[in-house]
């Protein structure tokens, strides 16, 4: 984040009340699943975002379609921090259900904006409350029955500008970015936040602190999910086969896809597709699919989680083994098993790497922002067909389904690479080919695809023990010599894949390391840290395997944090494979419980181990 | 590293003895000298259609439907290149290895390969694809793939090398093993055999016949009928497992098929580039079904002769054999009017995936310029 | 072993002729696959084992039902050692498409007896030459026409006990044993047997050095395949219900619970079976029968290999998480992928370990003998119920598929475990009960089982985030409590499951760290290194997760060497895990060419590190 | 650690609220007041049967499904510690936490059910299944698990809570949508849909039979009748998704049932231990099928209704249904002779599998020193 401002971040803490506190607060809101609350609360973010005010909108969804408690969560701060925050300043419910927890809740000196119909005691004297009529209010503004519960939701839309001092215009542009541009929905929703706001101004004694300014905080930026942004990428990517299964949280990334391929990549000439979208019958099925496809010549992908990732331990390993290019996205979610779905975390890192059962070792990224979302996107096709084996992307539900800040996503820099293979002609002047000799000292073969006219271009694929020219064989030799190849390729793979972003910091003893989205809660963490003096240095690792440079690193500090959102520790596993020298220098830092790390977390859990 | 589609440099200097190259391999260049043999539609050779040596028992009836695929493809004048051979896992499954050299060819996972072709066949809609698998392969571990690629149909041929048990490992139950059957270390199949026709049928699928590994000429007329479909076909054909499940008693034998075999049509194939004289078809004696593609099907109506149009008919034929242990061979089902994968992808009638200039893959600068300012 | 004979070795290594070399060689038989070998290889090797000299047999076979070459090796050592060794002293060949191979590879000084009709040049002045006209005789003596290539093969173990001087009589008992005490086929057999002995004696010079003599060195043993004995504990374990799918080379063990179960396991009373096995349409099916059979209180298990532990992924994942007993049989072979389903190989260690997606781990069991073989079948069920939790038993091909002495199998020291249930007595005492409870302190909770006769006995089981009482919940807490307690019952099961074998060397600086079926060829290079003055430990490790004790033993070694028969160093990498401070003292010894290890390669491959 | 069988000390100190405890559970001891209502049988108040509050949308078609289950249960008196309940994932798949908390119960995977309810419902026989999945959940992911169930024939009532949609993920085709269906982001469905009734025909299950969630007597009686049954008895229910899939152009919305359901037959249900008043039922006006429990069913016989022992019309009632979007219901096909797995396995004379003592689990130590006698 580029546009951050240089002011400190005003935290209602130590229970004593300034008298404005602007631009730096969360608010929650809390509502049922299904009752279209997501209007409301994305036109705030958007309407805050427009104001110039940085900001992330995170969604805590049970696993259920309506009717469950749900919580979406806006921070906003000038300094420009994205990282989750455990407090909510403000904090609206219309839910009754979870009314009297959101309640207790509430961040000292903190407001309570609650529909009216809630009874409960509310005897907190730290806290501002205020009762909002929302369903009267929608009841009567709404004329069509079905959007009176959702109308609800933009009464407190209403009652929240008031008391920030939100600037309508803002809200109307924002329902205007929502709908698209419909003229008519956003009147109807404006009538609404319009009538609230009045009300409120009648009703409300606005005396909490909480206010909004105009600032200049997110210039030039964009704010997107990041499966719509891996979505994207893909398409930049030149993605032409997908299948998929649907799982939460990835389906959005190809809902996105769905959505962007038919605007963007119909063929000028003809009119037609130049890609074909399959929803499979699960996802043994997709991966399969996608391999077909790889292996003929597509640059192709899915999206799943974690039981569609153990549901394609088979295929991986079979296109790891036969040389296959394929990209799989993992939006992670909780595991083990079913889980918690609609809970993130990085709990796929050692399934992903090692997927496949025998010896596999497979190639991850790992995105800690949309922008990367978007950028590993394509480069994650880019990597499949220069390798040819299948490239994971381990993003997760945080990231991939939350609305994020970023600077707008570049135009990819280079070339869609497509890897090592050979035309009609090549076979012509070469007058043959050993598909899986390495001739580059890479470790990867050349191909050919199904299709090419030339009477040596085919070659049979198996997952079964091959030599050099593809022929079965059982022969000890011709394993070793080709696992060796497939071990070259993995060091090729190492050099090649995205490197790690290294902040080393003069005199600092200690450093974290971690990766993915994790990234937000480190940095703001690191800048609290620095404030009480402690200097530490930050390695982000981008993809999997390990880069070297990570083991200069380690070695230049004393003790190294190793960051992550899982129970087994496991990029600290990896990490410890990588380089056993560190022996007992890398230290867990780890927390697994379904939400985005905050950046007290961080700090705490790195000073308790410090002290 | 280079990230450049043309191999800069020669990537193997001398010509390598490529144990899947073809039998007859002509030397790059125009003016080659050719083999004095005959040569079919594409200028090819038998030999041109030829495999590795088979690996397969002796008499293991995979084989004859291996020579018989060599035989439709080499008379239709399928030129290999055009077609991509897909199998599972199994001794059926290794078959691909053992016909058409020239062909692409890819050995998947047990029971998976549907999806496999699916995948490759939507990328290169214009080959053809000839699927090889087993009863274990497809019936069991596979059999929803199976189904589902049925209903997705995806235009290929799809071949149950069905022998009612597993080969490859040695003799275990299939899902088509005869009720009743006996096993040394499993015992009795108490089991009702999953007929594939019907199956096939409940699926939607368009060319349905089932055949005999022992009856070559059959064999090979419904592999030329089933090439011409526009959807997936699917030929479950009974091929004897000599070494595991041979015994006369098995419907899955030489001596069962050989004294049971009951055809339920005689058909022939009229490929579309061949008129057919009217004249040699009586009206009311024959029944024509024309292709997608052009080419015919002639049936010989009789008083017994299965309708393959009527799908009721073919449905209950389908169960009532199942019932009664016949061994019905011929064209149960045909309805070569639902659309392809390829044709629903809205694909069909552009280039392949796979040969799509990159240009047309990236969308421009613009596009994306345009995109973000729509999300600010 | 402890049938050892005190005398060293014999191998003629430097090409000079000893007088006689008795009971001290290598014979390998080279003929097609499906071709009826096999009956001849096991007699030979029954009636050197009854002769009293120790043998093992081990099966080099291709991927394929009939007519590809295939090696059978037969060691004969008095010392007792079971590894298998590269050079073979006796070649005996009925395939001429591996003849010329294996003529190259006769050891020199060694013997090679060859089908009378195999033309090809026999130059080799160092090895003695007997032309046997198998076909000639088979056709002679065997009438029924499908039995006569079968006999072919009878007539090399008439010309092998000529050469030799193997006991007709043990040849006979081991014919007997073979057919299973049915005098027919032994005596046809017996007939070409001898009238092969017989020819020999007319027309071979027996000049080469190679005897067997009657020895002690077998008695009170037994001779088996460790499927069979995996098989048997686990019947003597209690199993009583199975799943299965076939697959090399872990179908012979689900056959054997075919074969034996029948005969072990009727109801006494009711004659009726005390189990079920069912072959399932897939390995999804079957480990999810499995689960379901273990969930409803039955002793359950599976046997697979590498592809099926892939597709067993999500439902170990699912068993894990959920808590139910479930054993799996990993009959190791060579991957990734299809890789060589013949070839055997210890692949799938971090696989079984970590299968499931998210954060799982896995109780695994290694046994390195087919006396482990059986004992940890009927272990594996009862800490499965213990521990409720799949266990794996990671066997390989080389243990499960081949023929081992042994001592006797031990009936089970202990009672059937079936770990921690509830009756409905016990739910009148106790009026109720929390399933993810862990009130014994070892993360285990109660469970009650389907068919518990009370009211309050049900509970819902789920393989998402559940709280004590067993309720659906998404709450952080619960999540982070439940997978905490789960992280107990590991360390339970790190005390519970068998503690590594260690033998400290008094003043050894470097040590092994194996597991697994790599056990004979470490124990015999350790006697060789020993008489080079190499002083050696060594901890064979019987599961995972790893014991603490490991700890204590690297630390007190300088240099501990990782054998393993994988790509990947697995072990070594877990050993990483468990051990960081152990840095670079653990050093990767790992070879992966699908055949079973070495003596001479274990010790080379340290020597060639200590140098 | 312990490694006896029984708990030495007390487990739970107090009662725990468990959330799966059922609504009235009576006190420990037979002194306890029982609540003034209604028994059934068993001595149990409807209350006995219920399960957790619901979490599915309002109107949602599978919470009246849950209703008709408790309501079957309770009136058949079935004791509701005698039944497991089984699910994969989905809506439908949550739903048996919303009926019968004192039967256990268990959430298995997406499309696994079928394998699990398997492995326990041989290792307890003497129990009965409830399983319920969605059209997702059997028919796409779980279609091979599904079918290979019922060639197995393991007696549990299977219903497919049918929607023609993926509730829990918000919203996808499923393999039982319609063709030409439309979606916001997949666009529209090209498939024809699977008919589950047809393909439980076709593997030869005993019980077929189609439902509506809008009409509770149909599914009832029903439920009832399925419980009655010797294998699996199928229950193809559609059960509208009021949040995804219920336009009124929708074959799986309240409209569409309401407007078109067609019942191809009228029929009772009567247990074993009841009397069929001989009187009451006119021969040639009434179909009786015995079911292997010894209770019955009662068809009425019209002019136009279906005989649900007719195999062959019973497929081709699916098949006509389907392509012509019949929304029929009743009882499609009923054949009450074929053996269920547990006595194919042997195993249901005995004792459950699980509660063979271990006394009889572990043969003797004398039989394994014979085994090893003959291993030397
Ligand atoms: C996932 C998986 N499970 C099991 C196997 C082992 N396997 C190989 S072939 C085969 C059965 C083949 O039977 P079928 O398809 O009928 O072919 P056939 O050999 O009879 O021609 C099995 C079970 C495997 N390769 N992969
Ligand atoms: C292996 C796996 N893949 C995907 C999912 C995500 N998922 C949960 S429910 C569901 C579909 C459910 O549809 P259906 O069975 O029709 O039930 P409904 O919600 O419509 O009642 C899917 C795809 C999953 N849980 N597991
Ligand atoms: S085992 Fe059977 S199926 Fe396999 S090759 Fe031999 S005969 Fe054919
Ligand atoms: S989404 Fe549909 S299926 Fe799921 S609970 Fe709501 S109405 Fe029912
Ligand atoms: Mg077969
Ligand atoms: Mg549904």
């Amino acid at each position: 984040m580029s546009a951050v401002i240089e002011k400190p971040g005003v935290e209602a803490s130590n229970g004593a009340l300034r008298s404005t506190i602007v631009n730096d607060f969360s608010i929650v809101a809390a509502t049922k699943n299904g009752s279209g609350s997501q209007t409301a609360n994305s036109t705030i973010l958007r309407a805050l975002f427009k104001m110039g005010i940085p900001v992330v909108g995170k969604n805590v969804f049970p696993s259920n379609i309506q009717g469950r408690p749900t919580w979406y969560t806006i921070r906003a701060s000038s300094e420009g921090y994205t990282a989750r925050r455990d407090a909510n300043e403000i904090t609206i419910t219309l839910n009754p259900e979870s009314a009297i927890d959101d309640y207790a809740k509430v961040a000292p000196n903190g407001v309570f904006i609650y529909a009216d119909d809630i009874k409960m005691p509310m005897q907190r004297t730290d806290v501002f409350h205020y009762p909002i009529p929302a369903k009267k209010m929608a009841n009567q503004y709404e004329t069509d029955a079905k959007l009176k519960t959702y109308g609800a939701n933009m009464v407190y839309v209403g009652g929240l500008a008031y008391l920030l001092g939100l600037d309508l215009k803002a809200i109307e542009d924002a329902l205007t970015f929502h709908f698209k541009g419909k003229q008519k929905p956003v009147e109807s929703n404006m009538k609404l936040v319009r009538a609230a706001f009045d009300w409120a101004g009648q009703n409300w004694k606005n005396d909490q602190p909480y206010r909004v300014e105009k600032m200049n905080g997110t210039e030039g930026l964009i704010m997107l999910d990041g499966n719509t942004a891996g979505a994207l990428g893909s398409i930049y990517g030149g993605v032409n086969f997908v299948a998929w299964y649907p799982i939460t949280p990835a389906t959005s990334l190809a809902d996105a896809l769905d959505e962007y391929l038919p605007r963007l990549r119909m063929d000028k000439e003809t009119g037609k597709p130049t890609f074909a979208v399959i929803q499979a019958e699960d996802e043994l099925a997709a991966l399969g699919m996608v391999v077909g496809a790889g292996w003929a010549g597509a640059r192709s992908m899915t999206s799943t989680s974690g039981p569609g990732i153990s549901l394609m331990s088979e295929f991986t390993g079979y296109a790891y083994f036969a040389e296959i290019p394929a990209v799989i996205w993992d939006v992670t979610r909780m595991g083990p098993s079913t889980g918690l779905p609609t809970r993130t975390s990085q709990g796929d890192v050692l399934k992903a790497y090692f997927l496949g059962h025998g010896d596999t070792k497979n190639v991850c990224l790992l995105p800690s922002s949309i922008y990367e979302c978007f950028e590993f996107g394509w480069r994650a096709l880019d990597l499949a067909e220069r390798l040819q084996t299948p490239v994971f992307v381990l993003s997760d539900l945080d990231l991939g389904m939350n609305q994020w800040m970023s600077k707008p996503f570049d135009y990819p820099a280079t070339d869609l690479d497509r890897g090592k293979v050979l035309s009609a002609d090549d076979l012509n002047r070469l007058k043959g080919f050993a598909r899986y000799r390495d001739v580059d000292g890479d470790g990867i073969g050349w191909r050919t695809l199904p299709g090419t006219d030339h009477p040596l271009a085919a070659y049979f694929t198996r997952g079964s023990g091959h030599n050099e020219v593809a022929g079965l064989t059982e022969k000890s030799e011709d394993w070793v010599k080709n696992m060796a190849r497939l071990g070259k390729k993995h060091e090729t793979a190492r050099t090649i894949a995205p490197q790690p972003v290294i902040d080393q910091v003069d005199g600092a003893e200690i450093a974290i390391i971690s990766f993915g989205s994790t990234d937000p809660a480190i940095s703001e963490a690191r800048a609290r840290l620095a404030k009480e003096g402690y200097k530490i240095s930050y390695l982000r690792i981008k993809a999997l395997p390990l880069a070297n440079s990570i083991i200069d690193f380690v070695a230049a500090h004393k003790r190294v944090y190793v960051v992550e959102m899982n129970t087994d520790a496991q990029m600290l596993s990896l990490l410890r494979l990588h380089n056993p020298a560190a022996g007992t220098k890398l230290v867990a830092c780890n927390l697994n419980d379904g939400m985005p790390l905050t950046a007290k977390w961080v700090s705490e859990a790195i000073l308790s181990k410090e002290k | 590293m280079t990230t450049e589609n043309k191999p800069t440099a020669p990537i193997v200097k001398e010509h390598i003895a490529n144990i899947n190259m073809p039998a007859t391999v002509k030397p790059a260049g125009p003016a080659a000298a050719k083999p004095v043999v005959a040569l079919n539609l594409s200028g090819l050779a038998k030999t041109d259609y030829k495999g590795n040596e088979s690996t397969l028992c002796n008499g293991c009836g995979h084989d004859s439907i291996s020579a018989q695929i060599i035989n439709s493809m080499y008379e239709l004048g399928v030129k290999p290149e055009t077609v991509i051979k897909f199998s599972g896992i199994g001794c059926s499954s290794k078959s691909p290895a053992y016909f058409m050299n020239r062909s692409f060819g890819i050995n998947t996972l047990h029971g998976r390969m549907p999806a496999v072709a699916t995948g490759a066949l939507m990328t290169n809609h214009t080959m053809h694809g000839i699927a090889v698998s087993g009863d274990g392969d497809t019936g069991s571990i596979g059999f929803g793939q199976f189904k589902h690629m049925l209903r997705r149909n995806v235009r290929m041929i799809y071949i149950i090398e069905n022998n009612g048990v597993y080969g490859l490992t040695k003799g275990q139950f299939s899902a088509t093993s005869d009720q009743g059957a006996m096993l040394r270390h499993a015992g009795r199949n108490d089991f009702m055999p999953i007929d594939m026709c019907l199956e096939a049928i409940a699926s939607g699928c368009g060319f349905v016949a089932r055949s005999f590994a022992g009856d070559p000429k059959q064999c090979m007329a419904l592999l030329k009928a089933a090439y011409a479909h526009r959807g997936t076909s699917m030929l479950d054909i009974i091929s004897p497992c000599v070494t595991f499940n041979n015994k006369e008693d098995s419907t899955k034998s030489y001596d069962w098929g050989r004294k049971h075999d009951e055809r339920i049509n005689d058909f022939g194939y009229v490929p579309p580039h061949e008129e057919i004289m009217i004249a040699d078809y009586k009206d009311g004696e024959e029944q024509v079904v024309e292709m997608h593609d052009g080419s015919k099907v002639i049936l010989k109506k009789t008083a017994d002769s299965h309708d393959p149009t009527d799908k009721f008919a073919a449905m209950k034929l389908c169960m009532e054999a199942r019932d009664s242990k016949r061994f019905i061979t011929g064209l149960i089902y045909v309805d070569p009017s639902a659309q392809s994968l390829a044709e629903v992808e809205d694909i069909s009638s552009g280039l392949p995936l796979s040969q799509i200039p990159n240009a047309k893959l990236r969308p421009s600068p613009d596009s994306l310029a345009k995109l973000m300012a729509g999300m600010k």
